[in-house]
């Protein structure tokens, strides 16, 4: 923030009024966003048609450009120049609209992710929250897609696109939930600080350097939080094999059906940001963030510049490595059908948060409290940090291992062996 | 600066407003309904209620206007027919906006309302959640049974859903066997 | 029935759906998702193929069958020049026989791969299975392309033969396929049965229960991935399968998971034949077509007498008749297809009753229909 | 063609049925019980084929059936015979499912009507279409849906 702050200065004059400053510099920072996600949406497309590509014995695009790097861009002139087409029965306001309310609360997004030590554009206190919350706009978005194309395809896909939006949110909020227990807030942007230090143990042995790797993935209520977090995230970027909304062999193109040239772009784009968005969220949040070996070495040694460059690249690193993560899975699975989407994100993911938000809660205790807000129950004030912090990851692994095998069981379908005998 | 936003956000609040109520058809008044409560989040921003504004679009823009679409959708057929509302005379439509007028203006205007700087506890999300553990706890604890009566009552509704699934031809040949098998039982 | 009742949803799926394998159309009318009623409808391809038969020559209909189903031209060749001869009793040598036992077989084998690839795709696997299938394919269509000179329209058959024998550079190729066969089947078949939601997605989905398969004409693998041992290569053996040594898989269920099962069994057998044909093709005799037939204009000019003729072969989707009457001339009189996607289409309401949306386009695909064929 | 041992059960069982026993060719009132019979009886549970053959000469169409047994063989055919004028025949589909699109087809393109069928539409051609283009009198060219057909 404060960063910004000095390079809107400088292209400011000094007598600005202080609204103007203010304006210019939120203009900036959200040009900088846009742009880059812009091209980031690009390079997403390009890297999931060559990653498939590989996987199918392929090359995939590889003309326009070097390696095909810019047929994103001979795409997009495609789509600018195709004919807008509004179906006659279509509710023209609401189709037209439909794009734009899906993509902008993505963009939305954006604003309050960390992008670097330093590099946060709104440092919002209620972070996960604002996160949650905006995500949950574009389902309006889908729904006035659906309903403005009047196409029963569209309208299927958008009531698809909304069960699945509410079913994995309740998960997806709930994994996030485990974490703002253990930071004890809902700010994003202290999320990656929290998870500086050494695998596990973080910062808490004295002593230890800090290796940017205290990420909340590596003990045992981050780690099934992730797991839970990311097969949210796929079902809520619809990525297969949770793409049941615009599953092209059943309904076509789900609420997209009837949207051609721009329009359809925009959709395409807002599908891709979001995507890229819950990448860099999952990043954020239980990989570290910008967290990584180096980062607190170059700020020590007093190069804070180096220090946010390097951070930038580890938390994009991150983000690349779980999108291409997603397009691996695309490419190698199919998609479920409702019933079992829906049945995977009740009877699996939401018992399963809800023992890790328990977990959570533990481990706070066992971590943080005193032994007078354990009523005197628990001995735990002489114990150093780091043992507290051991005791209380054998804990929860017990409790989210047992867990996870308890789920897994009770849900196992009866077996259907249908074995091929010869005659 | 303040001032021209709020004006900003108030005329947007009170024209979607209006439009929810003049729209004459139902999705486009759901989606005013939807721009309302987004403008109101907006309007608790300016507040730098972000807890409440963030909850409020969390809670009417992504659940409740959301399941009211829904509702809409899968209720009404999505043919477009002018809807017949010819609720009775008009005048008594004016009588009674009259008469709530009446009652909420002297009640704004009983209301000794503090208007201070101080800093509200319910402003801030620790204070909230431990408003809502501390002195809230009984009508928080309430509300989270009501919320489970209903999710009970859903899978009561899906439970007959699933009861009278359309069968399958695999259902309809065990069905028969074991009709036959009953009435072999049955002959000797 | 209850106050919760929701509308009845008529949807059209096709005839430009992605997944209705070509201009087909169903009227689906669902209740939520469920399929309460579906109905096929046919005929956007219909080109009246029968018609056109009979105001040819005999000769003139072998390159139309190509199209009767495009990926197995080999097949529909087959069972057309089966029913020609069997109506003018034409003597095929037993070289030609391994030929066309070889082609059918390879055939069936390129069939199943692309089948089961579509399949998959249909329950929106990205393209992965496919490529897999369509790699193999490409393979065996370079076989064809020597043979024959075409790739997918071969009309490579000849009323007593084939129209050429095999080039000699045929057969080191079909050693190198061979080589490369068995761990593709291996490969191929890890994709299905190590995938959950594969599956998930395909068993207990479209039973066609036992008892019915039969009442409803299925043939080819729904009929055997029902649990009946029946195929037209063992049934009434034609060409030299009477000589040849190989299973007839069978599934359990009847699921859209044992349809798939039994064409990756059926791949393995057909397998174990090419094996066989490899050994004994060097020793035959005869050459590739009946010598009283080797000329062209004696092929254009065949009179087969007045009567009738039904003959069958196994095509990798069921059993493929042709039907003709003969009345002297140099045109059949009557001359009929009896499709195997056709006919193995009448269960697909019926099967697809009570299930999902998602589940039409997967039981669809395990019918494995060509539109060419089903059509006509 | 048709399995000589069946052939003769079937033509001892069903005596009175047959219009020409030697081409197994019976009655238009008798196929549902000669379908039965070779159903239930012979174990021909597929009904394979349906063929209609106009036979211009007669004035009739014939009606083929290919039954197989899954148990293997030869299929057997039976047929029955109608005028072409009033062509009509009972339908197959209570004794065999399979027959319902093959009827089906059967109507459309030779116009024969089957009793019992359950949904007999057209199934080919669009359902205002007139006339059945497999009749062999069914005109070649000179159609009236092929746009300055008879002009030349």
């Amino acid at each position: 923030m404060n960063r910004t702050i000095v390079i809107s200065q400088i292209l400011v004059i000094e007598q600005a009024p202080g609204w103007l400053v203010a304006a210019l510099n939120h203009a900036i920072i959200a040009g900088v966003l846009l742009i880059g996600g812009a091209i980031t949406m690009m390079l997403q497309v390009w890297v999931e048609r060559r990653l498939i590509a590989r996987m199918q014995d392929r090359l995939g695009p590889n003309r326009v450009g070097p390696e095909g790097i810019l047929q994103s861009i001979a795409d997009g002139i495609k789509m600018f120049t195709k004919e807008d087409i509004i179906p006659r029965a279509a509710d023209r306001w609401v189709h037209l609209l439909a794009p734009i309310v899906a993509l902008a609360p993505i963009a939305m997004m954006l604003a309050v992710l960390p992008w670097g030590r330093g590099l946060v554009a709104v440092d919002l206190e209620v972070g996960v929250l604002y996160i949650a919350a905006v995500s949950s706009i574009s389902g309006v978005g889908l729904m006035m897609a659906g309903w403005g194309s009047r196409n029963t395809f569209a309208l299927l896909g958008a009531m698809r696109s909304i069960a699945q939006l509410i079913a994995y949110e309740i998960p997806l909020i709930i994994a996030l939930l485990g974490i703002v227990l253990l930071t004890g807030g809902m700010s994003l942007a202290r999320m990656p600080e929290l998870q500086a230090g050494i695998p596990l143990f973080g910062s808490s042995i004295p002593g230890a350097p800090d290796l940017g790797l205290g990420w909340f993935i590596f003990t045992p209520v981050g780690l099934l939080g992730g797991i839970i977090f990311f097969i949210c995230a796929l079902a809520e970027g619809e990525r297969t094999p949770f793409d049941i909304p615009e599953a092209d062999s059943e309904i076509v193109a789900g609420y997209m059906t009837e949207y051609s040239g721009m329009k359809f772009a925009v959709f395409y784009i807002a599908q891709y940001l979001l995507n890229f968005a819950l990448a860099v969220l999952s990043a954020v949040v239980f990989l570290g963030g910008w967290q990584g070996p180096g980062v607190a070495w170059l700020a020590d040694a007093g190069l804070g510049a180096a220090a946010s460059l390097l951070s930038l690249l580890w938390l994009l690193l991150k983000a690349w490595g779980l999108f291409m993560l997603m397009v691996v899975i695309r490419a190698a699975v199919p998609r479920l059908r409702v019933d079992q989407l829906m049945s995977f994100a009740w009877k699996y993911l939401l018992p399963l948060a809800l023992v890790n938000v328990a977990s959570a809660a533990l481990w706070v205790g066992l971590t943080e409290w005193s032994s007078i807000e354990w009523g005197n129950l628990l001995p735990v004030d002489g114990l150093a940090p780091w043992q507290r912090i051991g005791v209380a990851a054998l804990v929860t692994a017990v409790i989210n291992l047992g867990a996870t095998r308890w789920v897994l069981r009770i849900n196992r379908a009866p077996a259907a062996a249908p074995v091929v005998v010869p005659a | 600066m303040v001032t021209v936003i709020f004006i900003a956000i108030a005329s947007l609040i009170i024209a979607s407003a209006v439009l929810v109520v003049i729209s004459r058809e139902i999705v486009r008044a759901a989606l005013w309904l939807i721009a309302t409560f987004f403008a109101v989040g907006a309007l608790y921003l300016l507040l730098e209620a972000e807890f409440i504004g963030v909850a409020q679009v969390l809670v009417y823009v992504g659940a409740v206007s959301i399941l009211i679409l829904f509702a809409i959708m899968l209720t009404r057929q999505h043919e477009r027919h002018e809807p017949a509302w010819r609720a009775g005379p008009w005048w008594i439509a004016l009588a009674g906006v009259i008469g709530l007028a009446a009652v909420l203006i002297t009640t704004i205007g009983a209301v000794p309302w503090r208007l201070t700087d101080d800093d509200l506890p319910v402003s801030r999300a620790p204070q909230l959640g431990t408003a809502l553990m501390r002195e809230y706890l009984l009508p928080f604890q309430l509300a989270a049974i009501v919320l489970l009566v209903a999710l009970i009552g859903a899978v009561v509704i899906a439970m007959e859903e699933r009861r009278r699934r359309t069968p399958t031809l695999a259902d309809d040949i065990a069905a028969q066997r074991g009709a036959a098998d009953r009435a072999e039982d049955g002959t000797p | 029935m209850s106050a919760h009742e929701s509308q009845l949803l008529q949807v059209n799926i096709g005839p430009q759906h992605p997944s209705t394998h070509g201009v087909f159309r169903m009227e689906v009318t669902l209740d939520g998702e469920t399929v309460v009623a579906l109905r096929p409808v046919f005929g956007y391809l219909h080109r009246n193929h029968e018609q056109l038969a009979e105001a040819s020559s005999y000769i003139q209909t072998m390159p139309y069958t190509d199209r009767l189903d495009y990926f197995n031209s080999m097949t529909s060749n087959y069972g057309y020049a089966l029913a020609v001869e069997r109506l003018a009793g034409i003597e095929v040598p037993q070289r030609a026989s391994y030929i066309r036992a070889l082609m059918s077989e390879l055939t069936r084998i390129l069939n199943h791969a692309t089948a089961i690839g579509f399949m998959i795709n249909d329950m929106g696997a990205w393209h992965t299975a496919l490529q897999f299938g369509m790699r193999e394919r490409e393979k065996i269509l370079d076989l064809f392309e020597m043979a024959s000179g075409a790739r997918m329209m071969c009309n490579y058959f000849r009323f007593g033969g084939v129209v050429r024998d095999l080039p000699p550079e045929f057969l080191p190729y079909f050693d190198q396929l061979m080589r490369g066969l068995p761990a593709f089947f291996d490969e191929f078949e890890q994709l299905l049965r190590d995938n959950e939601i594969i599956v998930a997605r395909s068993s207990g989905i479209g039973i066609l229960p036992r008892d019915v398969a039969a009442g409803y004409s299925v043939t080819g693998p729904v009929l055997r991935g029902s649990g009946v041992p029946y195929d037209i290569r063992r049934a009434e053996p034609y060409g030299i399968y009477g000589e040849l040594a190989f299973d007839i898989p069978v599934g359990s269920v009847g699921d859209v998971y044992d349809r798939t099962l039994v064409r990756f069994a059926e791949m393995r057998q057909s397998y174990r034949i090419l094996q066989q044909i490899r050994e004994r093709l060097p020793d035959t005799g005869g050459g590739h077509i009946n010598p009283a037939l080797a000329n062209f204009g004696k092929q254009k000019a065949l009179r087969p007498p007045a009567g009738e003729a039904y003959a069958r072969v196994e095509s990798p989707k069921g059993e493929l008749g042709f039907y003709l009457v003969s009345d002297g001339s140099t045109q059949p009189y009557r001359y009929k297809v009896r499709a195997p996607s056709f006919i193995n289409l009448t269960p697909l309401g019926a099967m697809c009753r009570g299930h999902l949306l998602a589940d039409v386009v997967v039981i669809l695909g395990s019918i494995d229909i060509v539109m060419g064929e089903v059509d006509r | 063609m048709s399995d000589q041992p069946a052939a003769v059960r079937l033509t001892a069982a069903l005596p009175a049925a047959w219009r020409d026993a030697a081409r197994l060719e019976a009655h238009a009132a008798d196929l549902p019980a000669v379908a039965r019979f070779v159903r239930d009886r012979l174990g021909y549970a597929m009904l394979t084929n349906l063929t209609a053959v106009d036979d211009l000469a007669r004035g009739e169409i014939e009606v083929v059936y290919h039954v197989v047994s899954p148990a293997g063989g030869a299929p057997l055919a039976f047929r029955a015979r109608t005028p072409r004028a009033a062509a009509r025949l009972p339908s197959l589909v209570a004794c065999w499912p399979g027959a319902e699109l093959q009827e089906r087809e059967a109507y459309d393109l030779f116009g024969v009507t089957f009793d019992g069928h359950p949904d007999l539409r057209r199934i080919y051609l669009w359902d205002d279409f007139v006339g059945h283009p497999m009749r062999r009198d069914f005109p070649r060219q000179g159609d009236k849906y092929i746009a300055g057909a008879g002009e030349e």
